[in-house]
């Protein structure tokens, strides 16, 4: 007579809601007469609320895993959580004002988001490789459509391209995954841990294996060399999708990355934290240096998202909770600065029209004041000018790859921030320096403005007193073996 | 006598080496597609013969997972190739490079 | 009165002050307010300098040296300097010098100066250089000397391009300021080793208190001493950095004759003179001064034999007085050279004003081919004019004599045989290119057209005063070896060894005499009124050697060559450097980035299969990385 | 000790001003400027306070306050002042209301304007100030955008190519410096396990020669660019000259010091090995400069570019006269600092004036102006005499210190070094003789000369220039007991210089 396995479902509470949310949200989509849009945001807005409320009820909860080891609760799930639902917030007001301003509505991107939502809440719990991949798999498809929501010529190659290198890099994942198993004899991220520290574990297969992971990983991060999709698809996705995913995939993969270097691979970190090193180098150079020469401010943008992912992986070759903080408070940072800067391009470039060339940003500084403002903050945050979040976050970040010994490392990270300040600042002098030029397409409504000031504040603010979290991110950086 | 378990992986391995080189040689979205679904199916092979290996069912039930994975990428996958063929009439990928640089 | 020595230097710096900044109001109009005002303020502060001086005299000969201290001034490290003033024999004399035939200069400059446009400004320029010369020589440490020396290059600056519209005048200025600074730097160099030795700038810690001499090693004084020597040569226009004095003479004559003539350009003589104890140590450095004196005596001489404008003759003849003034001092006769400094001071003022007086009767003409004659037009300023070329050409019994020949004569005794016949080469030469200068100028028939009306009388009052130094004063301090200058020295300079060498003194004031005479009678056989054509034709009949003596060699083409060609090139060609190889690096670094990234549409072409081949390149690398590892 | 938390009130009050020019939507510009002078004057007023409280003689830091800031990251508000940073901090407080006031007549986004100018001051000050070492980075690193802002928006005609530059090349100088001092304080986490900034924990840390050494120099390029050493100077001409005059004033008369000041403070005080290890080829570069600059000085046709190159020549000196580690050179080198602020500063300014009548930076096109606007050109003059050393104004003070404490180190580079004062002369006087004097060009013949307004802006500097000229001991004797300090600390590290041996012979000497 065997016991029937217990399932603590109140323990992935958060990945539950969303998903629960993105259903009703489906069927809504599907049979509402009225194609309203309003109910659908509030409701999922809702819905994310209650996802990160019940997170935070998760907070004071004894580290551990539940349903047969699949799902593990920790402050550090809880933390991503959290970060996750607030970039879902701002991805589906964004969405709701980008397809507010144009005719034909499309309420299923709410549904999407939430499933996109749910899968990364699942990453960031995930306590098995199996969940690992298939949480992946989740937000990738979701994410696939995403891109190709509004149907125009740029979005569907740009969704085409995404998937299928997508297939392609978790095939990857899936191979990866399945040499873990061969080596350790199991799945379970604590399970690989401990087999690798004893000797019943196979180290050759388990570096394989971790590598393979890491290249699957490394996709969505976008970490040279797998990022080539990254500027084609976020420059043709809608610009809410791209600032949502931008921020939130990484958020999402990195908790994961956490997880697979430091607990299931830790054994290995010797051997795994030189490649890293290097992925994190050629990342942070390849992507600065690509920007240059960039017209177009949303491929701008992709590009430098290429380097702040290898920025954030230069804190994983130091396995410790410095590095796990400094890596937590660098997402953060750059969330909400990547989040701020598309949804200013989106208002910018006209919404549905994707206007995104240089010359729009051209004299913005008259036009438009406001908006050219807060991309300002967002830009110096993301190059790392003091008093921003993006200077404290390097700071840690650095100090982190040092306290590991990687100085050399930092060093190419220092200089690909000069290269950064170029192409950065290059916006803000367009926008302060120069004259007007062309029509003026921007959305001057005042909500959003007001919206993407939260950020904006909440940026410099951490620049200031990045104390006020970095101790929950310590606390968060403690992983359960 | 048991057929030792470095055949399967061999065999995985080339096989996933083929889908992969598909992957590159066609330019037709949906061969590519085809190539990457090799490629998965390699990998199951992968787990089937470890999960004999370690005489346990991990392997054999994450095999299982990867086939629907592999069943509602081909939905969206498929999805989205119809849409881009609706638009440009071609599934030639490497037409489709409007977005570059 | 000599507690009160600061006013000597307050007075003229305040009037500076006060002119230079209200002066315009009350010399608008006729009245030159300015200019009296600034007179005033130079009588005032020589009235303060004879008190100092009566005062001085009435204390024993022991204790004639007095020191006010005003202010500290700079501390830093070991470095102290307090602002002192030295009240001594040698300072006072200095002073009553600059102050004295200042007055008198600034009195002639009032008319000199009444159609100027901004008299205020060129007075408050004049004051202020007075109050800087003061500070030189009434210091009681280098630094506070330096101090007075590069003000009073300042002020030469300024008053030589005081007619900064004039290029020449611009130009003159400021190679007269640059010149000077090359000395200026040595004699910095100089303190910079008087500092390290002694760690301290005070005279009487470097040069020891009277009759002791500073303890210090041979080489470290002929060290400090040479450097001094550059500061000196620089000042007082010697050889090899006399090329700035002629082109002076751009500015307005009062300038010239107070600055490049009695005052300033004997600084070099008074910092020899009054350092001259480290000078003895090194008898290098001794020698050193004397051949830069002859050198100059002679060279100064004989370039002034060959220039038609009457100032620039008149500039290189300064240079061969000081010539005779370094000479002097080299031999050892310090008193005799500050003799010849003051009397120099006023036959060389008197000179220049008389020319000045030609000058300003006949608007700004001063090239004596185009003069000439002026006897009959100007019959003050001729008189005035001969009587400074007695008193320069030595005759007896006018203070030249008492000086040139002074030197000669000891010279002679203490058996320095070159010194002596070189010195009265030079003393024929004085004597015939001053004399030339009259003949050329105010006899034979007048070359100039309309009529040269002749200076106003507070223009002739302080040339006539001048003259009457120029001639007398030899008689009236009697500037002999012994003479009563010499003894009020002695306490600073200590008394002259006159060696007993050479033939009696009868004999070589009769050699010298008859050389005067033949420096004379050589001018008069050539530039005598019958000889007009021939001397005024001379450049095209001997363009090689009226070359040579116009141009003084060619010693300032060569510099201009060098600095101006040479110099130029060099720097326009580190210049260009610059801007293409150390700019042009950092821009490069640029310019490739921008390269490298404008490569990306190579590789990211849009098309997903390539995109799938970089991946698989990441990942089989990665793989072969754990091959490796394993 | 005093009551009042000077330093940190002289760092905030500037601040002040940023929420009324913010937020105060109907503000005119007018206004604007008024709470922009205000503040800066009120800072000034602070700063005195400050220089009132300083304690004269000691060599220590002083009006120490710390408090922890970001514990979790080792981040503390570490401020403190002494010899070095104090006349720095007043002269920085002093040129702004001045560099504020000659910006009068800027019209476009004058909010904008103000404010960065005074974000710009809080930071400089909080630069000189911060004792610990993120602090410090901060603020150099916060210096950036508001210079980088002030030359692009309010700049002349290549303002954005001359901005990015500075922006770019600084931040490549403190990419090294940034490493340093991380790597810095994880060796104090690992010799004294918790993670720290604090200058004076961090100067006791036993680091190995090497160790010592490469840091030295990743601190030292971090600051070499801002001095700028030779051959990292070429950002300098560009800024300084599409700058407007705030720019050039406050970068030639503020924003270079924080090169040498760190230099001074960081350096020295943390690698005395290194420091002596390295001296000798750092004077080297520094001779180099001096001379270097000078020349190419001399072949400048634009008055800006021109006094850009004699401040790459003056600041070699100030670094020469730092690692000269004699007692005099190094209280010249930061009275220098301060003079070279006063002088290059007050060129800018007066040029700055001329620029506002004329719009032309070329010295061919003006020439004989002095005859339409004396005043000014005496302002400019005395300027100029200034920055040529002339004995009796500021300049000379500093020079002459330097060389003199130099020689007593190393005769041949002071003899080399002392060729720059002749060279300076010639480029000043060669300019001014072409742009002010000869010939008035018909077209400026109806110049204004100075207003009240300008002349009441000069006058303040010229005093300040005499004062310090005439009588430098306030100056000097509240850095000597620190530069002294530090130059026996040095002497430990290596051969003590002849300068020193002569300041023992005549220590008692009053």
């Amino acid at each position: 007579m065997i016991d029937p396995p217990r399932v603590e479902l109140w323990a992935i509470l958060p990945v539950l809601i969303l998903f629960g949310g993105a259903l009703v949200s489906l069927l809504g989509a599907a049979f509402a007469r009225r194609s309203e849009q309003a109910p659908f945001a509030l409701f999922t807005l809702a819905a994310i609320a209650a996802a990160a409320a019940s997170a935070l009820w998760l907070w004071d909860r004894e580290p551990t895993t539940v349903l047969q080891g699949m799902a593990s609760v920790d402050r550090l799930a809880v933390v991503g959580t959290l970060v996750l639902c607030g970039i879902g917030a701002y991805g589906t007001y964004l969405g709701f004002h980008y397809f507010e301003r144009d005719e034909h509505r499309r309420n299923e991107l709410y549904a999407l988001l939430l499933f996109a939502l749910g899968g990364m809440a699942l990453l960031v719990a995930a306590a098995d490789l199996i969940v690992v991949f298939l949480a992946v798999e989740v937000l990738s498809l979701a994410l696939y459509v995403l891109t190709a929501l509004t149907f125009r010529r740029g979005p569907t190659e740009a969704a085409m391209k995404y998937f299928l290198l997508g297939a392609f890099a978790s095939a990857f994942l899936l191979y990866g995954v399945a040499m873990s198993y061969g080596a350790a004899g199991t799945t379970s991220i604590q399970g690989l841990a401990r087999a690798l520290v004893g000797t019943t574990g196979n180290q050759a297969l388990a570096l394989v294996g971790a590598l393979l992971l890491v290249v699957g990983l490394g996709f969505k991060l976008s970490l040279v060399p797998f990022h080539m999709w990254t500027p084609d698809v976020y420059q043709g996705a809608p610009s809410p999708v791209t600032a949502f995913m931008s921020a939130a995939t990484k958020v999402a993969v990195f908790v994961a990355m956490m997880r697979v270097l430091f607990v299931a691979f830790g054994p290995l970190q010797w051997d795994l934290a030189p490649a890293v090193a290097v992925l994190s180098a050629v990342s942070m150079v390849i992507g600065s240096v690509l920007a240059i020469a960039q017209r177009d401010v949303k491929r701008m943008l992709a590009y430098s998202s290429v380097s702040q992912a290898g920025f954030t992986l230069a804190a994983f070759v130091s396995p410790n909770r410095a590095g796990i903080a400094a890596a937590l408070f660098y997402l953060i940072a750059y969330s909400a600065a990547v989040i701020g800067a598309f949804g200013v391009v989106m208002l910018i470039s006209g919404g549905i029209q994707e206007q995104t060339g240089f010359d729009r940003f051209r004299g913005l500084a008259r036009r438009r004041p406001v908006l050219a403002g807060l991309l300002t903050i967002f830009l110096l945050s993301l190059a790392g000018i003091p008093p921003t979040a993006g200077f404290a976050a390097k700071v840690l970040v650095f100090g982190a790859a040092v306290n590991a010994g990687y100085w050399p490392l930092v060093l190419i990270g220092a200089l690909a921030t000069v290269v950064g300040a170029f192409f950065y600042l290059r916006v803000v002098a367009m926008m302060t320096m120069q004259e007007p030029q062309g029509d003026d397409i921007s959305d001057a409504s005042p909500l959003p403005q007001l919206v993407l000031a939260v950020p904006a504040v909440s940026v410099v603010v951490l620049g200031i007193v990045p104390g006020v979290i970095v101790p929950l991110l310590q606390e968060a950086g403690v992983l359960t073996w | 006598m048991r057929t030792p378990i470095a055949y399967f992986l061999v065999l995985s391995a080339v096989l996933f080496a083929l889908g992969s080189a598909g992957v590159l040689m066609r330019p037709n979205a949906l061969r590519i597609f085809m190539g990457v679904e090799l490629q998965l199916n390699a990998v199951n092979l992968t787990l089937v013969a470890f999960s004999r290996m370690h005489l346990e069912l991990d392997g054999q039930i994450l095999a299982f997972f990867s086939m629907v994975v592999a069943a509602a990428e081909v939905v969206v996958g498929l999805a989205i190739i119809v849409a881009v063929f609706r638009r440009t009439s071609t599934v030639d990928v490497d037409r489709a490079s409007v977005l570059r640089g | 009165m000599i507690d009160l020595i600061g006013l000597v230097i307050a007075i003229p710096l305040v009037a500076a002050g006060v002119n230079m900044l209200a002066g315009k109001r009350w010399s608008r109009g006729a009245g030159q307010g300015a200019g009296w005002f600034a007179t005033g303020a130079m009588a005032a502060s020589f009235v303060v300098a004879l008190g100092a001086l009566l005062q001085l005299l009435s204390l024993p000969a022991t204790e004639r040296t007095q020191v006010v201290t005003v202010a500290e001034w700079i501390r830093a490290g070991a470095t102290s300097v307090s602002l002192d003033l030295r009240v001594d024999p040698l300072s006072i004399t200095m002073a009553l010098v600059v102050t004295g035939v200042g007055s008198l200069i600034h009195l002639y400059a009032i008319g000199y100066m009444e159609h100027d446009a901004r008299p205020w400004r060129f007075f408050g320029y004049m004051n202020l250089f007075c109050a800087f010369m003061l500070a030189l020589v009434l210091a009681n440490d280098f630094l506070l000397l330096y101090l007075g020396w590069e003000g009073v290059g300042l002020c030469s600056y300024l008053l030589i391009g005081f007619w900064s519209d004039r290029p020449k005048a611009a130009r003159a200025a400021k190679k007269a300021f640059i010149t000077t600074r090359v000395g200026d730097v040595l004699l910095m160099l100089g303190l910079f080793v008087m500092f390290m030795h002694f760690g301290s700038f005070e005279f009487d810690t470097v040069l020891g208190r009277e009759g002791s001499l500073p303890e210090i090693a041979t080489g470290t004084a002929t060290a400090i001493s040479l450097l001094l020597l550059g500061g000196a040569v620089g000042k007082s226009a010697q050889l090899p950095l006399h090329v700035w004095l002629p082109d002076a003479m751009a500015g307005p004559t009062p300038v010239s004759a107070l600055i490049h003539a009695a005052t300033m350009v004997t600084a070099g003589v008074y910092l020899v003179v009054r350092s001259h104890t480290l000078f003895e140590i090194s008898e290098v450095a001794l020698t050193a001064v004397a051949i830069v004196g002859l050198s100059g005596a002679l060279y100064g001489g004989l370039a002034s034999i060959g220039q038609y404008d009457m100032k620039r003759a008149l500039a290189y003849s300064t240079m061969s007085q000081l010539g005779f003034m370094f000479l002097a001092a080299g031999l050892g006769f310090y008193p005799i050279a500050i003799s010849l400094l003051v009397a120099h001071a006023f036959y060389k003022a008197l000179l220049f004003l008389a020319s000045g007086n030609v000058m300003h009767g006949l608007h700004d003409e001063i090239d004596v081919r185009r003069l000439g004659g002026l006897r009959a037009d100007m019959p003050w300023t001729a008189a005035l004019f001969a009587a400074g070329a007695l008193s320069l050409s030595g005759l007896p019994p006018f203070s030249g004599f008492f000086t040139k020949d002074a030197i000669l004569e000891v010279a002679s005794h203490d058996g320095v045989v070159w010194a002596y016949v070189l010195g009265s080469l030079g003393a024929l030469i004085s004597a015939w290119y001053i004399a030339r200068l009259f003949f050329q100028a105010f006899m034979g028939r007048r070359r100039y057209e309309g009529h040269a009306h002749e200076a106003s009388s507070t223009m002739r009052a302080p040339l006539v005063v001048l003259a009457a130094g120029g001639l007398f004063a030899g008689i009236v301090l009697a500037f002999t070896p012994e003479g009563r200058l010499a003894t009020f020295l002695e306490p600073v300079l200590g008394p002259i060894e006159e060696g007993h060498a050479g033939p009696s003194t009868a004999v070589l004031i009769a050699i010298s005499v008859a050389v005067i005479f033949a420096g004379i009678a050589i001018a008069w056989r050539l530039y005598r009124p019958a000889n007009e054509d021939r001397w005024i034709s001379f450049p095209e009949r001997e363009p090689g050697m009226s070359g040579a003596l116009g141009r003084a060699f060619y010693v300032d083409d060569l510099y201009g060559w060098v600095v101006g060609t040479v110099g130029l090139r060099g720097a326009a060609a580190l210049t260009r450097f610059d801007r293409t190889v150390i700019d042009g690096a950092v821009n490069g670094v640029g310019r490739l980035a921008t390269w490298a990234s404008g490569l990306a549409p190579v590789w990211q072409s849009g098309k997903a299969r390539r995109y799938a081949l970089s991946f698989l390149g990441g990942g089989a690398a990665l793989l072969l990385y754990a091959v490796v590892r394993i | 000790m005093d009551a009042m938390p000077w330093l940190t009130l002289v760092i905030v009050v500037p601040l002040v001003g940023l929420p009324v020019l913010a937020l105060w939507r109907p503000i005119t510009d007018d206004a604007a400027r008024w709470v922009g002078m205000a503040a800066t004057l009120t800072t000034f007023v602070v700063s005195i306070g400050m220089l009132a409280a300083f304690e004269t003689g000691q060599a220590g830091l002083q009006m120490v306050s710390k408090h922890a800031w970001v514990e979790s990251v080792g981040l503390s508000w570490f401020v403190g002042v002494d010899g070095f940073s104090i006349w720095l901090v007043v002269v920085t407080t002093f040129m702004f209301p001045i560099a504020i006031a000659a910006s009068w007549k800027v019209e476009h986004q004058v909010r904008r304007f103000m404010a960065m100018s005074l974000f710009l001051e809080s930071v400089i000050i909080g630069a000189f100030l911060s004792l610990d070492l993120l602090l410090f980075f901060l603020f150099f690193e916060a210096l950036l955008f508001p210079t980088y802002y002030i030359i692009g928006v309010w700049g002349s005609k290549r303002r954005i190519y001359a901005a990015t530059k500075f922006l770019l090349y600084t931040m490549f100088g403190s990419a090294f410096l940034l490493v340093g001092i991380i790597y810095l304080s994880v060796q104090a986490g690992n010799q004294l396990g918790s993670i720290t900034f604090d200058l004076t924990v961090l100067e006791r840390l036993q680091l190995s020669a090497g160790q010592g050494r490469w840091l030295f120099l990743a601190f030292f390029i971090g600051f070499a660019v801002k001095v700028p050493v030779w051959p990292l100077h070429t950002w300098l001409p560009d800024a300084h000259t599409e700058a407007p005059t705030m720019g050039s004033v406050v970068l030639a008369a503020i924003l270079l010091k924080t090169g040498p000041y760190g230099m001074l403070r960081f350096n020295l005080d943390l690698f005395p090995e290194a420091s002596r290890y390295f001296g000798d080829s750092i004077m080297v570069l520094a001779v180099i400069g001096i001379i270097y600059g000078a020349i190419v000085a001399m072949m400048q046709t634009d008055i800006k570019r021109l006094i850009a190159y004699s401040s790459v020549s003056h600041m070699g000196l100030i670094v020469l006269g730092i690692f000269a580690f004699s007692a005099e050179s190094m209280d010249g080198a930061v009275i220098q600092m301060v003079n070279h602020g006063l002088s290059t500063g007050m060129l800018f300014l007066v040029f700055g004036m001329l620029y506002e009548r004329t719009h032309t930076r070329e010295i061919a096109e003006l020439g004989g102006i002095v005859q339409v606007t004396p005043w000014l050109a005496g302002a400019y003059v005395v300027a100029m005499l200034s920055s040529i050393g002339l004995p009796g104004l500021n300049n000379f003070v500093g020079e002459f210190l330097v060389l003199l404490g130099t020689f007593s180190i190393d005769r041949a580079l002071a003899s080399i070094a002392i060729v720059g004062v002749i060279l300076s002369a010639v480029y000043m006087l060669w300019s001014y003789q072409r742009a002010f004097q000869g010939p008035l060009e018909p077209r400026w013949s109806s110049l204004r000369d100075l207003s009240w307004r300008e002349g009441a802006l000069v006058a303040p500097i010229v005093v300040a220039m005499l004062w310090i000229g005439l009588h430098p001991a306030p100056v000097l004797e509240r850095l000597r007991p620190t530069a002294e300090q530090v130059v026996v600390r040095l002497d430990r590290f290596g051969p003590a210089g002849i300068g020193v041996e002569a300041s023992d012979t005549t220590g008692e000497a009053p």
